[in-house]
């Protein structure tokens, strides 16, 4: 059975941020320039042959995009100038939204009025919530556990996070489903590479093996972890984190703080500058998640500040924005848009070795002939 | 020959004494036309001579070359000026006046008989750019076997002064004192047939071209399959072993637009094939590997010369190198993905590797005259398909690879397609006159 | 010539290891060295080189040389090279005799000793022949300063307007109604995209100015006679009316612009003929050049909005996996133009018709020339997708199901998929179809103009005589030789005139002096020689006084001689020969042939 | 008298060349071959071929244009020539087969290769080692 051809994907993936699929020649030099394109999973020239083909299907079950941690040395080399390290990331942002069953991601990817106005919505929602329910306002000195006790945000945190989680899950479900389409793979061996997925998750081991200084890598990895700081301090300890006062978890809250504000404005810097391959291009849901990413650690610091400083109302109208600014992060970044890479990426490597050992074992236990 | 009056006059100027200059200059002559070529080099011949054998037909290219050049050298209506360079080339009126730097060669043409015992005196050793470096020469030399006139040349650069080539020369013609000299020509038309160098081996950082000794140039490779050659045969210049494994990295210095060479060099692969044929002649037991993007055998007999290698072994891998790198035992590893059913990244080594390296223009010669350049460096022909030769400006033709990539059928093909369009302009500036009554040979022959 | 004045140089050339490599020259030089009137017998790295050269003319004056021996490669390259280097000596030019000891000898024996020894053994076959050489004289004959061009396309145009423009007048021919030839349908032109009907336009309009060419269109060759400088070419005029006007050019020299047909694929090739949606790439060029563009291109009322091109139909044939034509012949060379050509078709569709999708299935892209890459990037960026096939396995085409997306399935095994079968479907198929050499007819025929084994006409060296047919005084331009483009035809065009005008603006030439001739002193004329020959005029019996009493002579006319040999055979005293062809020098060579080497050797 | 040594009698427009393209395909035959350039072997006499044979020839191999000669008519004289030189050879007691006339094309290289295999065979089976 042959497979159809379809010319509309590469229109389609242009919406997506990818212009020049179509310059791709074919040499191969992108995919033998990667240092982690090898053995059976090569990109990004396969990616790049099944977008100028249309090959939907195939598209959708690689887990190639997820490989790729954008080095640009493809791009730098590419004797067409395609700019594969590009169609790369715009594949990757166009399988966010073929994983999401709800069509927001594709909504925020192709449209940045949807991207602007759902992210207001959910932030003035955010503000008028505040205005209705907020707690009595202490203006003699800063109480912001009256203002916003920590019991309701706990709650909205949490019912936040079910959400959330369930749209990740749900999309990364379908991800699965795509990339393991024809793959049997039993129980044990899920079980036996489950740590690819952790370690990928925290270290993002692989980027290292990328040519050229390291830096970028080191960069990333501090903002992992200052996001994962973060992220536990307001889910998990929230209670702790949210005082009036000074405890041990502010030490992490300025960790955290810090390499996000650090993170975020060396990409901003380098996205305007347009130096290094990897911030030639950029699309709208780039800018978006830096704003907000940025916005969010700069307003946690003002709540901070206001707070140490003893300014009641500048806290508590910083946390209210704080807040804003984290509900479509929450809602529309997290699930649907580029944080979610931030799970796809990890899981498409452990999908990649479950696939490659199931092959194996196959082949081991004579059940598929060995190609060799 | 005599050089020292000070003004010329011809038919026309042949800027360049390659292939393509040579052809179209023994055209202009065997209409009678007088022609001045001027050559930068030392000796006529350009790069066609440095070449081993030439595709699809494998007859020596010095069997081509060298009659043409001696054909030109003795033809009555021929002045060949070497280590000339053209400064500027000036409208005057109908005609042009061509200022021409003539380099010292530190050695009276006129005397000197070519009997290098300056050359077997000399103590001074340089590298041998005509042999790709591999081999050296003395300070003063005749450039090559086959060089065209066959006169000492002296480098002054590598020269230690010890006077040695003074005294043994037998006919005095060594001068130490030469200065450079201007010398104007009149001519009533131009040919611009200055040709091409080859792109940088370092153009492509990733290929280390100019750091691993076993990454060659394919004018080094012409060189070592040249039984004239420097070394007589096919050793890796690294450490003088018989390569087993030969690859040939194609469009290493074309249709790439991050070199920013968009276009194709149209020889390359032909060359490449060539050598490969040539090299499994020598290295009978030797693994040789075309890494292409394309195969461009678009010629008469090309595609049955490509596939008579095929039919020899000679593999073709489609696939743009990526990377070169030097690995142990100064081998040489190269990644490509090999686009084929399989399609596999694959890491392979090879004792020897050449890089395919395209054409880019010689010379620039915007600010020298009146003639149009394009983008790509190449002189701009104006109506390309009916009039290949016209440049820009009117009496001014271009000959050969100057009007871009060219083999040698085509080159000289379009030599002759030059001379046609001189002859004719010449003609209609001159519309009493016949082909014959225009012979104005050179005021200063004897 | 008495014994004792002969003087023999003999020179063994390396030629750069190409003889060298498997012939041991200096034994053969040595070998050369030890026969009798062997006075010079050395070997040299490029004997065609100015040094070689040199060499022989310097040991012409230096020994007093009187027979010169070069043994090379084949005489077709260097023989006239090495005559030169004679006379430079101060010599005749036929006291030379070549040995080929690289095309019959170096590049085909695999063992060095027996290559050594045959070389030997011929170059002491050519010493042999060399003391029978005598000094000959060219024969110089008045020639026809008019050129006639056969054939009217682009290259005859140019060469046509060549010629006029250097003063010659020349007789231009093309056997269709009118002048243009095939690019005239060719819609806008690569590699700058102007009309091709404009450039035709231009060059007609030129050749129409021009007082020194004389146009004649329906006509067509249908015989021809002489030899360079005086050839006698009959055309045949079509008037229209049934009746055709026979006349007869003369001319000095013969432009062959014949030109090439594309390829048309058999029946069922990808579907030709048995569908309407399969088309030739030349047929296609000219719907788009008569299409009005915006829309939707409309072929026979079906709109076309999704096309597939197929590369090298009918050329890079390859012998046990494409079907021969009924002469068994395969087109096993690639046609040049068509890559180019298909590209620039598919970009021009799609800007032209936005919305149309363009697939392009081929083996290579060789898009080689000036501007033709960019072209290449042009139909990349303007989306044309390209599919890759491997020889073995070319594209699918069937009628595709009812309904589908266009009325044809194209399917292949894609080698940039890894071999993935992808299948598209469209409304039409364009098959980018190689050339083949036109038919040149009755002069080639009667001239017997040698063509390669792909059917094209054979120049005498692609480097060294690239537009010269080996029939003295016949140049070609432009596709009769070879596939190529517009640039490329007009360049072979202007060089094929460039070698014309150089041969015609004397107003004589110059035959080479191989012509019968007779021995007054053995000669009986008998007239058996006469009988053999083909040639009126060329030889007759004539009476003669000699001492008083009447004899019959046989005597020669060396301008209308051919030098067959016909007439040699036939003499019963051996009183004709052919000059520089004598059998006493045939039997020389076969004397030293049948002489054991070896004995030589232990001489 | 009998070696192996083959004279090739080649016609200067057509089987020259065609055993120069021989070469130039670096394609290989035996060394026992000696070509002559002849403008057309239509030249020698019938005694021409008596002689050779006489002196040593082991076989002769007439290669012409055949019927793309440039000359008129001379394929035919040459024809019938060797037609009587062939009952000739009989009456002389020589295997005819250690004669052959041919058309051997510039492009003809496959048939030189063969002519000269045959003749080898020819002469093989004479009992003269090739």
């Amino acid at each position: 059975m042959s497979a159809r051809a379809d010319p509309t994907l590469m229109k389609e993936i242009g919406l997506f941020g990818a212009a020049d699929v179509s310059a791709c020649f074919n040499c191969g030099n992108c995919t033998a320039i990667c240092p982690l394109s090898k053995g059976d999973t090569v990109f990004p020239r396969k990616v790049i042959r099944y977008l100028q083909l249309g090959l939907t299907g195939q598209l959708e079950e690689s887990p190639e995009p997820w490989l790729c941690y954008y080095c640009g040395e493809c791009s730098a080399t590419c004797p067409r100038e395609a700019h594969p390290g590009e169609i790369m990331m715009a594949t990757r942002r166009w399988l966010i939204s073929r994983y999401d069953w709800t069509g927001i991601s594709r909504l925020l990817y192709t449209s940045k009025a949807w991207e602007i106005g759902l992210s207001l919505v959910l932030g003035l929602i955010v503000v008028m919530l505040f205005a209705l329910l907020h707690g009595p306002v202490v203006t003699e000195r800063v109480e912001l556990n009256t203002f916003a006790p920590v019991p309701s945000i706990e709650t909205a945190d949490w019912i936040v996070a079910a959400l959330m989680t369930f749209f990740l899950l749900t999309n990364a479900g379908r991800m699965f489903r795509f990339t393991m389409r024809g793959v049997k793979a039993g129980l044990s061996v899920y079980l036996s590479e489950i740590s690819t997925f952790f370690v990928h998750m925290l270290f993002q081991k692989r980027w290292r093996e990328c040519h050229g200084p390291k830096i970028h890598w080191l960069k990333h990895f501090l903002l992992v972890t200052g996001y994962l700081t973060m992220f536990f301090l307001v889910f998990v300890f929230l209670p702790w984190f949210q005082t009036d006062g000074w405890n041990v978890s502010s030490l992490f809250g300025y960790y955290a703080t810090a390499v996000l504000l650090y993170g975020t404005v060396d990409a901003i810097i380098g996205r305007l500058r347009r130096r290094e391959e990897i911030h030639k291009h950029s699309h709208h849901t780039d800018w978006m998640f830096l704003f907000l990413l940025f916005s969010i650690a700069l307003t946690g610091i003002l709540v901070h500040v206001f707070r140490v400083v003893g300014l009641p109302h500048a806290t508590y109208y910083a946390y209210v924005i704080h807040l804003a600014v984290d509900a479509p992060w929450l809602i529309l970044i997290v699930p649907f848009g580029k944080w979610s890479h931030l799970l796809y990426r990890p899981l498409g490597m452990y999908l990649v070795s479950v696939r490659a050992r199931a092959t194996s074992t196959a082949a081991a236990g004579g059940v598929v002939p060995n190609p060799v | 020959m005599n050089v020292r009056a000070a003004t010329r006059v011809f038919d026309t100027l042949v800027i360049g004494g390659g292939i393509a200059g040579l052809q179209t200059a023994l055209d202009l002559a065997d209409l009678g036309l007088s022609v001045a070529i001027v050559e930068k080099d030392a000796s006529i011949g350009g790069k066609m001579i440095g070449l081993s054998k030439v595709f699809p037909t494998l007859d020596c290219a010095s069997c081509i070359t060298t009659p043409k050049m001696a054909a030109a050298a003795h033809h009555e209506n021929i002045r060949i000026f070497t280590l000339a360079e053209v400064s500027s080339v000036v409208r005057r009126g109908e005609d042009f006046t061509a200022r021409v730097t003539l380099k010292p060669r530190f050695v009276d043409e006129d005397r000197c008989i070519g009997c290098r015992l300056c050359e077997y005196a000399c103590d001074a050793d340089v590298a041998d750019d005509f042999e790709g470096g591999l081999s050296s020469h003395r300070a003063i030399y005749v450039p090559f076997t086959n060089a065209i006139p066959q006169i000492a040349v002296l480098d002054p650069e590598e020269c230690n002064l010890c006077g040695k080539c003074v005294k043994v020369c037998p006919t005095d013609a060594v001068v130490l004192d030469q200065k450079p000299r201007e010398i104007e020509i009149e001519v009533r038309s131009v040919v611009v047939a200055t040709g091409f160098e080859t792109t940088p081996m370092g153009a492509r950082s990733e290929y280390h071209g100019n750091e691993i000794a076993n990454v060659i140039s394919p004018l080094t490779m012409e060189r070592l399959l040249a039984p004239h050659g420097p070394y007589g045969r096919v050793l890796r210049p690294a450490d003088g072993k018989v390569p087993d494994s030969v690859a040939f990295v194609q469009c290493a210095g074309s249709r790439d637009r991050s070199l920013g060479v968009p276009y194709c060099s149209r020889v390359c692969c032909m060359y490449a094939i060539k050598q490969a044929m040539l090299l499994s002649g020598s290295l009978p037991f030797a693994d040789i590997t075309i890494y292409t993007m394309d195969i461009r055998a678009f010629g008469k007999g090309y595609e049955t010369f490509y596939h008579n290698a095929s039919a020899m072994g000679i593999e073709f891998v489609k696939g743009k190198v990526a990377r070169i790198d030097e690995v142990d035992d100064r081998n040489v590893e190269v990644r490509v993905e090999h686009i084929d059913e399989r399609g596999q990244v694959e890491e392979r080594r090879h004792d020897l590797v050449v890089l395919s390296l395209g054409m880019l223009p010689a010379a620039d010669l915007r600010d020298r005259m009146p003639i149009g350049v394009s983008a790509d460096g190449f002189v701009t022909v104006p109506k390309p398909t009916i009039e290949p030769c016209r440049t820009t400006e009117e009496g001014v033709f271009v000959s050969g690879t100057a009007a871009g990539p060219k083999d040698i059928v085509d080159a000289i093909a379009e030599a002759g397609a030059a001379a046609m369009a001189v002859s004719v302009y010449l003609k209609k500036k001159e519309p009493e006159g016949c082909a014959a009554c225009a012979v104005t040979a050179g005021s200063d022959t004897p | 010539m008495s014994r004792d004045e002969v003087k023999i140089g003999v020179y063994i050339c390396h030629c750069g290891g190409n003889i060298s490599d498997r012939v041991d020259v200096a034994m053969v030089a040595e070998e050369a060295g030890k026969l009798p009137d062997v006075v010079i017998s050395r070997t040299c790295m490029f004997m065609c080189a100015d040094p070689g050269q040199e060499l022989i003319a310097g040991d012409i004056e230096r020994h007093g040389l009187n027979r010169i021996v070069v043994a090379s490669c084949s005489p077709s390259l260097h023989e006239t090279t090495f005559r030169s280097a004679v006379v430079r000596g101060g010599l005749n030019p036929f006291l030379y005799e070549h040995v080929n000891v690289r095309e019959q000898v170096s590049w085909v024996h695999a063992s060095g000793r027996d290559a050594t020894a045959k070389a030997t053994t011929l170059v002491r076959a050519a010493i042999a022949r060399v003391r029978h050489h005598e000094p000959l004289s060219p024969i110089k004959v008045g020639a026809s300063s008019r050129a006639l061009v056969v054939g009217g396309g682009v290259a005859g145009l140019r060469a046509a307007l060549d010629l006029a423009g250097f003063g010659l007048p020349v007789s231009l021919i093309e056997k269709s109604p009118k002048l243009g030839g095939r690019v005239e349908g060719l819609g806008t032109v690569f590699p700058a995209g102007e009309s091709g009907a404009e450039l035709i336009r231009t060059l007609v309009e030129q050749v129409s100015a021009a007082d020194e060419i004389t146009v004649l269109t329906r006509t067509h060759v249908t015989g021809a006679t002489g030899y360079v400088g005086n050839f006698s070419v009959t055309v045949s005029r079509d008037t229209g009316n049934s009746s055709a006007i026979e006349t007869e050019i003369k001319a000095g020299a013969v432009v062959v612009a014949t030109g090439s047909t594309p390829y048309r694929p058999v029946e069922g090739e990808f579907g030709f003929v048995r569908f309407p949606e399969v088309v030739t790439l030349p047929d296609f060029l000219r719907i788009l050049d008569q299409a009005r563009s915006g829309g939707a291109l409309t072929v026979n009322g079906r709109s076309i909005r999704r096309v597939a091109f197929i590369h090298c139909v009918g050329s890079r044939q390859i012998e046990g996996i494409h079907e021969p034509k009924p002469d068994c012949s395969l087109n096993l060379n690639c046609s040049r133009v068509c890559c180019t050509a298909t590209l620039k078709a598919g970009s021009d569709l799609i800007e032209r018709f936005p919305g149309t999708y363009v697939y392009d299935f081929y083996r290579d892209i060789r898009t080689y020339g000036r501007g033709h890459e960019e072209i290449y990037e042009r139909a990349s960026a303007d989306g044309v997708v390209f599919l890759r096939y491997e020889v073995g396995a070319p594209p699918q085409v069937t009628e595709a199901a009812p309904g589908d997306a266009g009325s044809m399935l194209v399917t292949v095994r894609d080698s940039l998929t890894a071999g993935m079968e992808i299948e598209v479907a469209v409304d039409l198929v364009v098959l980018a179809v190689g050339m083949e050499p036109a038919e040149v007819g009755a002069l080639a025929q009667t001239l017997k103009f040698p063509s390669g084994a792909d059917g094209f006409l054979q120049e005498v060296h692609p480097k060294l005589r690239p537009v010269e047919l080996a029939v003295a005084g016949v140049v070609l331009a432009g596709t009769c030789q070879s596939p190529r483009d517009i640039e490329e035809s007009c360049a072979s065009a202007s060089a094929a005139a460039v070698k014309v005008a150089g041969l015609l603006t004397r107003g004589y030439v110059e035959l080479e002096p191989f012509v019968a001739r007779v021995s007054a002193e053995r000669c009986e004329g008998a007239g058996a020689c006469v009988s053999q020959c083909e040639y009126e005029g060329a030889l007759k019996v004539v009476e003669a006084e000699v001492d008083g009493q009447t004899v019959r002579k046989a005597v020669v006319n060396g301008a209308l001689c051919t030098g067959c040999g016909a007439c040699v055979a036939v003499c019963p005293t051996r009183a004709i020969d052919i000059s520089g062809w004598t059998l006493d020098e045939f039997e020389a060579m076969v004397d030293a042939i049948c002489a054991d080497p070896m004995e030589v050797a232990g001489d | 008298m009998k070696t192996d040594r083959i004279l090739i009698l080649a016609s200067a427009a057509c089987a020259y060349p065609g055993a120069d393209a021989v070469g130039q395909a670096h394609l290989s035959y035996p060394a026992n071959t000696f070509v002559l350039r002849v403008p057309s072997p239509v030249v020698f006499p019938e005694s021409f071929y008596y002689d050779s044979f006489e002196k040593g020839i082991g076989g002769i191999i007439v290669m012409s244009c055949g019927v793309e000669c440039p000359y008129e008519g001379a394929y035919e004289k040459l024809a019938a020539r060797l037609d009587r030189v062939a009952l000739g050879l009989r009456e002389r007691e020589i295997n005819p087969r250690r004669l052959k006339l041919t058309s051997i094309c510039t492009v003809c290289t496959k048939s030189f290769l063969k002519e000269v295999t045959d003749m080898n065979k020819v002469l093989a089976a004479e009992g003269v080692a090739a």
